[in-house]
């Protein structure tokens, strides 16, 4: 498959349309709105999905391949905050507090930008299966055609690592702390409401406890444990209607990604041209750091996209207590209104296309 | 019908901050406090949707005295660090022991 | 099948019980209730199921055939709006804004009557299938019994039409348009809050724009580009729990229908009159027009399902913004309390019989 | 399968496991907090969910097994409040009112529960299948094969009556009524807000039409009368994902739980001592009671489960308005804090051992 | 911009009791009234899920005499059987006609 | 505590109106605002569910001038078309600068 092709399957996927639709119903002024609750219930049930799935394929991967690819997105977790910190602070002159916010943004990630990456190669795992069996290679319904599409996937560097989601688990803090303590080592005149408990070791108390965090740590350990025979009894609502459901969520995210396009203004073109290079170099790095770490191609992949995506639940709720002088206008249109977007419609399969030439696959 | 002046103190905060005011606000002297869920914009920007946050409103009736408290906690304490809005109003209520 | 079981069939279904159920409950004072946001989520659910799958079988679909049956579409859109106006006011009595804001809800449709009627028919599919096997005029399970089924359905006119949802979209704004319209002509001393710039083009942007509009174009155009392989992708979240989740919101129909009971003595006898009556002759028109357009069976009934079908989500919005004089207590009542029961429980199983004697089919 | 086994099938399922995480979740003070909307929106699909199987079930089942384990479940809905109330107040030394209330809540019934009881048998008959098919007993995929599974369930007990839904409705609302009028009895200064109408014969309606029962009841016979074709049309919806939706509704009463725990030391050992030892004691008789009905093993343990639980939508509700002057913390904390967890979480397999040694299984 | 003085009614109580107050509310003279859904702590313990209840807060804008016979109602109905709180206000308000 | 009297401004629409509102508050010189959703009943009947529309309650603290222009507007251009109230309090609060 071509990147062009790629490109399409990406942008006619009902979730990316309606991740558009969501944006274009803002700029007509529709009535449409999500209530809270359901933008909370639909995040519960991602996060949730997520870990289960992700616990159990734990289960049943070999965890001796683990440790490289752990550490690797660890490295990536206090690199990429360090760079994009530099980066707002001397090129784009922002000031520390909200150079350090908006860094722990991006060094950190987006759950439901992972949760669309793996939608992404589930579907170019459905292309690749179809169009073996048009050409005749693999036939359709029997036990051998099952291996037969297994070993066409590794062929087509589709299969990726089952221990993906633990590796979004481990990225999501790290970043966050790093540009926490830049933040207070640059300045001395930080003042993090001290006497009000905002102790470093409460700030990372509450990143660990943070709803994300704990959700997807929680049901990654919940999968592990309960295993095969415990996700057969919550598949059917955790598995099969993911797709489905993230259609929504992105439906929710484009009306509220509509409403901070007018911010844009406000924050200026150096971050917007930091929210989409900025993801770009990250994923570039994170699929050769992957590489180097032996994994397969999907999997180094969906490690830059990890690297690429910039946080909206852990890092702004964080920034909120820990950086509360840093402007919620930068870090979250800078995430919202730019990076996001970019990753979805135009990232996951500039990405794909990147790893395709760094494996040198075809 | 007869009523007494009490104090209403209400405080509009970022939702974080609900358990720890409804703490202080009791541990200050009040016997009760309603709380509802807002948004709104001011200072701080908008806080409208869960990315950005929303408020919450904390009604509260004391006599003048935890009234004057709870302001000056509020003063010292949050409105440095963090959205809020704090106001107070006379109401006239029944049956003193209630508040007092 | 002959009336009376198809009636039974209809009656007998989780749905409708559900919303009798529902209307009971606020007859014994219950406690039950939905929170406003299951209510919301409900209808966002039901709207983009309707269109995603709309859009997909339009993709699949003969657009040849489809321009005739769109211009039945818009005709009926304009004529009963038009009818029921002049009835309201001639025979009802009713003041301009009252009455041309009832004739708005008659005129568009009900997503969720038209979800019903394609429930309806998918049972009455279930129930042939069901008697000729049993007959053993087809046996269950093979590629040749699939073929064999459809040619009953089609045989016994219970296909319908793939582009059923793009005549539901097509039905929602123009009726409105034209009540408008008619209370502009009918009243000089017309003050549409025209300081407000509630100007007409105004009110048209906000018809499109509107919740209910923008969703079904939006998804009918997602499910149309994302076709096959986009539908896949999200069917198991949006085809098969369809049924179950109407259940739902048709048991929180009935809350509120339940509630709007007490009004009917306020709206007279009339009204509750015009509620039943004109849904039928609606009904009558619609098929027989949809015979003329060359439609199955199953599809006139559909389209006459759509006429009779009374606005509640498009139509209240948009009157309360351009005839604010109007009352709600009228129109909610007779769309809710008196029509959205009548064709759920009496007028689906009706409207197929008047269909079977207008084919002639059995 | 020995008790430890059953033990560890039980702590390993997603559910169990998801209370528990909400129980730490609320320990580690984290901000994951559900919408009451969600919840509420959760409780109304299990009790649909719940009724309409159980309804469907019971269209299938032989009704003259019936009448014997009814007057079981009456029984138990008579005796189990009288010698709650009067250990309470013999022993733990409560008042009138709080020793009422507590006792209605133990007296009543959890359909959550019910429904993880449910989940629980589902998992049991999934084990000795897959035990069986390893074993070479039972081969997999042929109907031969299906009718062998329900045979090995039979033999090894696992298989539960059909209407065993229905006993939980029954059990829901005579406990209450048992435990206000001895409250109404010992009571001569009773103040019932009489003046307001709360009078026996308005308690007993608002009982029967407090959401719970009413969705039990409505649902159940909505299930019975559309029978296996209503069934079929629904169950995607509520058949498949039942234990998935489980799953986040044991998070959040984990969550409700782990906030109630600092309770437990207000409502004193006694109290603690009492949710412990009545739940096991009520089990046994429920079980034993259920085996001199006739009933299966399986159905005896769920009537022992039943009989186990304490209400906490139905009850909590009534004693609100018939019996004001009792104190919620007691019982919300005993119910919610102390029988819950230790039901789904020991309880369980405790009385599916109780139940293997009563009927002499293994 | 020229007001007048009403009396403002919040009555804060247990969810239960909303469709009764505001019955009530309406048949003792008021012309309508805006209901919040609101969580709370007071003598009865916390009111903060659905598993406990929670609160509604209805406010009401009636003349003087209005008032006080909600005050009185409240005063003899509800508050010794239910979780209640009621205080009164003054505001200033336009189209006398519409709350009188 | 020593506060500073100021002008409470309470509106209470139909949802649909919330960002007309707002903007208008805004544009009339409030720093802020505070919304909640509410229903209620009145002479255009009740609203109490997404089936008739719900309301809002917006409140804004104020300068007497700007509470002046809000009742002045509202007078004018919402009332005589939509379901509207309004009224105005007065209240106590900390820095005044944060409103004026
Ligand atoms: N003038 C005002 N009137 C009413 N509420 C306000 C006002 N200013 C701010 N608020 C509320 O207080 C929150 C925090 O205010 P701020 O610190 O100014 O951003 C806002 O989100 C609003 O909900
Ligand atoms: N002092 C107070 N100030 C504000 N609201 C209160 C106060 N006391 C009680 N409430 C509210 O009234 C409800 C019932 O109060 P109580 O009867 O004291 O439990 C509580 O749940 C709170 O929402
Ligand atoms: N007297 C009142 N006191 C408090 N709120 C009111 C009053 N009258 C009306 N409202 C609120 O204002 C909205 C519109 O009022 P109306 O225009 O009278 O229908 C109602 O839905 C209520 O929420
Ligand atoms: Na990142
Ligand atoms: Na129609
Ligand atoms: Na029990």
């Amino acid at each position: 498959m071509n990147a062009t092709q790629a490109m399409f399957l990406s942008l006619l996927s009902p979730m990316v349309l309606a991740f558009i639709l969501g944006v274009i119903a803002t700029r007509v002024k529709s009535d449409l709105k999500f209530p809270e609750e359901l933008y909370t219930a639909l995040t519960i049930y991602l996060l949730v999905a997520i870990g289960l799935k992700g616990g159990y394929k734990l289960s049943i991967s070999n965890l001796s391949d683990f440790w490289r690819p752990g550490l690797a997105a660890i490295a990536l977790g206090i690199v990429i905050p360090i760079v994009s910190y530099y980066a707002l602070r001397q090129l784009g002159k922002f000031n520390v507090w909200n150079a350090a916010a908006i860094a722990a943004h991006y060094g950190s990630v987006s759950a439901v930008t992972f949760g669309e990456a793996i939608a992404f190669h589930d579907t170019l795992k459905e292309e690749a299966l179809r169009a073996a069996i048009e050409a005749g290679k693999v036939a359709a319904g029997t036990a051998a055609d099952a291996a037969a599409a297994v070993a066409l996937y590794r062929e087509q560097g589709l299969n990726y690592e089952g221990f993906m989601p633990s590796l979004l688990t481990i990225m999501e803090v790290p970043a966050i702390v790093v540009a926490i303590i830049i933040a207070r080592l640059r300045a001395e005149e930080a003042s993090f409401s001290d006497d009000e408990g905002s102790s470093f070791g409460e700030i990372l108390r509450e990143l660990l406890a943070g709803k994300s965090t704990l959700l997807l740590i929680g049901f990654l350990l919940i999968g592990y444990v309960s295993g095969k025979r415990g996700w057969e009894q919550v598949s059917p609502w955790f598995d099969a209607p993911f797709r489905g459901v993230l259609t929504l969520f992105l439906l929710e995210a484009g009306l509220v990604t509509g409403r901070r396009l007018e911010d844009l203004k406000k924050v200026g073109p150096f971050l917007v041209g930091f929210g989409i290079l900025m993801p770009v170099a990250s994923a570039f790095l994170g699929i050769a750091i992957g590489k180097a770490a032996g994994m397969t191609m999907a999997g180094a992949t969906i490690l830059g996209v990890l690297a690429a995506s910039a946080s909206y639940i852990a890092a702004p709720a964080a920034c909120r207590v820990a950086l509360p002088k840093a402007s919620p206008t930068y870090y979250l249109t800078a995430s919202l209104a730019v990076t996001f977007p970019f990753n979805i419609i135009v990232g996951l399969p500039l990405y794909h296309f990147i790893a395709v030439k760094v494996y040198g696959l075809s | 019908m007869q009523t007494s002046e009490m104090k209403l103190v209400v405080v509009i905060a970022e939702d974080d901050l609900e358990q720890r005011l409804t703490k202080e606000i009791l541990a200050l002297g009040a016997r009760g406090y309603t709380v509802s869920r807002v948004r709104g914009e001011g200072w701080h920007g908008a806080r409208k949707s869960e990315w950005e946050g929303e408020n919450v409103r904390i009604e509260t009736i004391v006599p003048e005295s935890v009234a004057n408290s709870i302001l000056a906690r509020v003063a010292e304490r949050y409105i440095p660090h963090f959205a809020v809005v704090v106001y107070v109003q006379n109401v006239g209520i029944l049956r003193v022991e209630k508040f007092a």
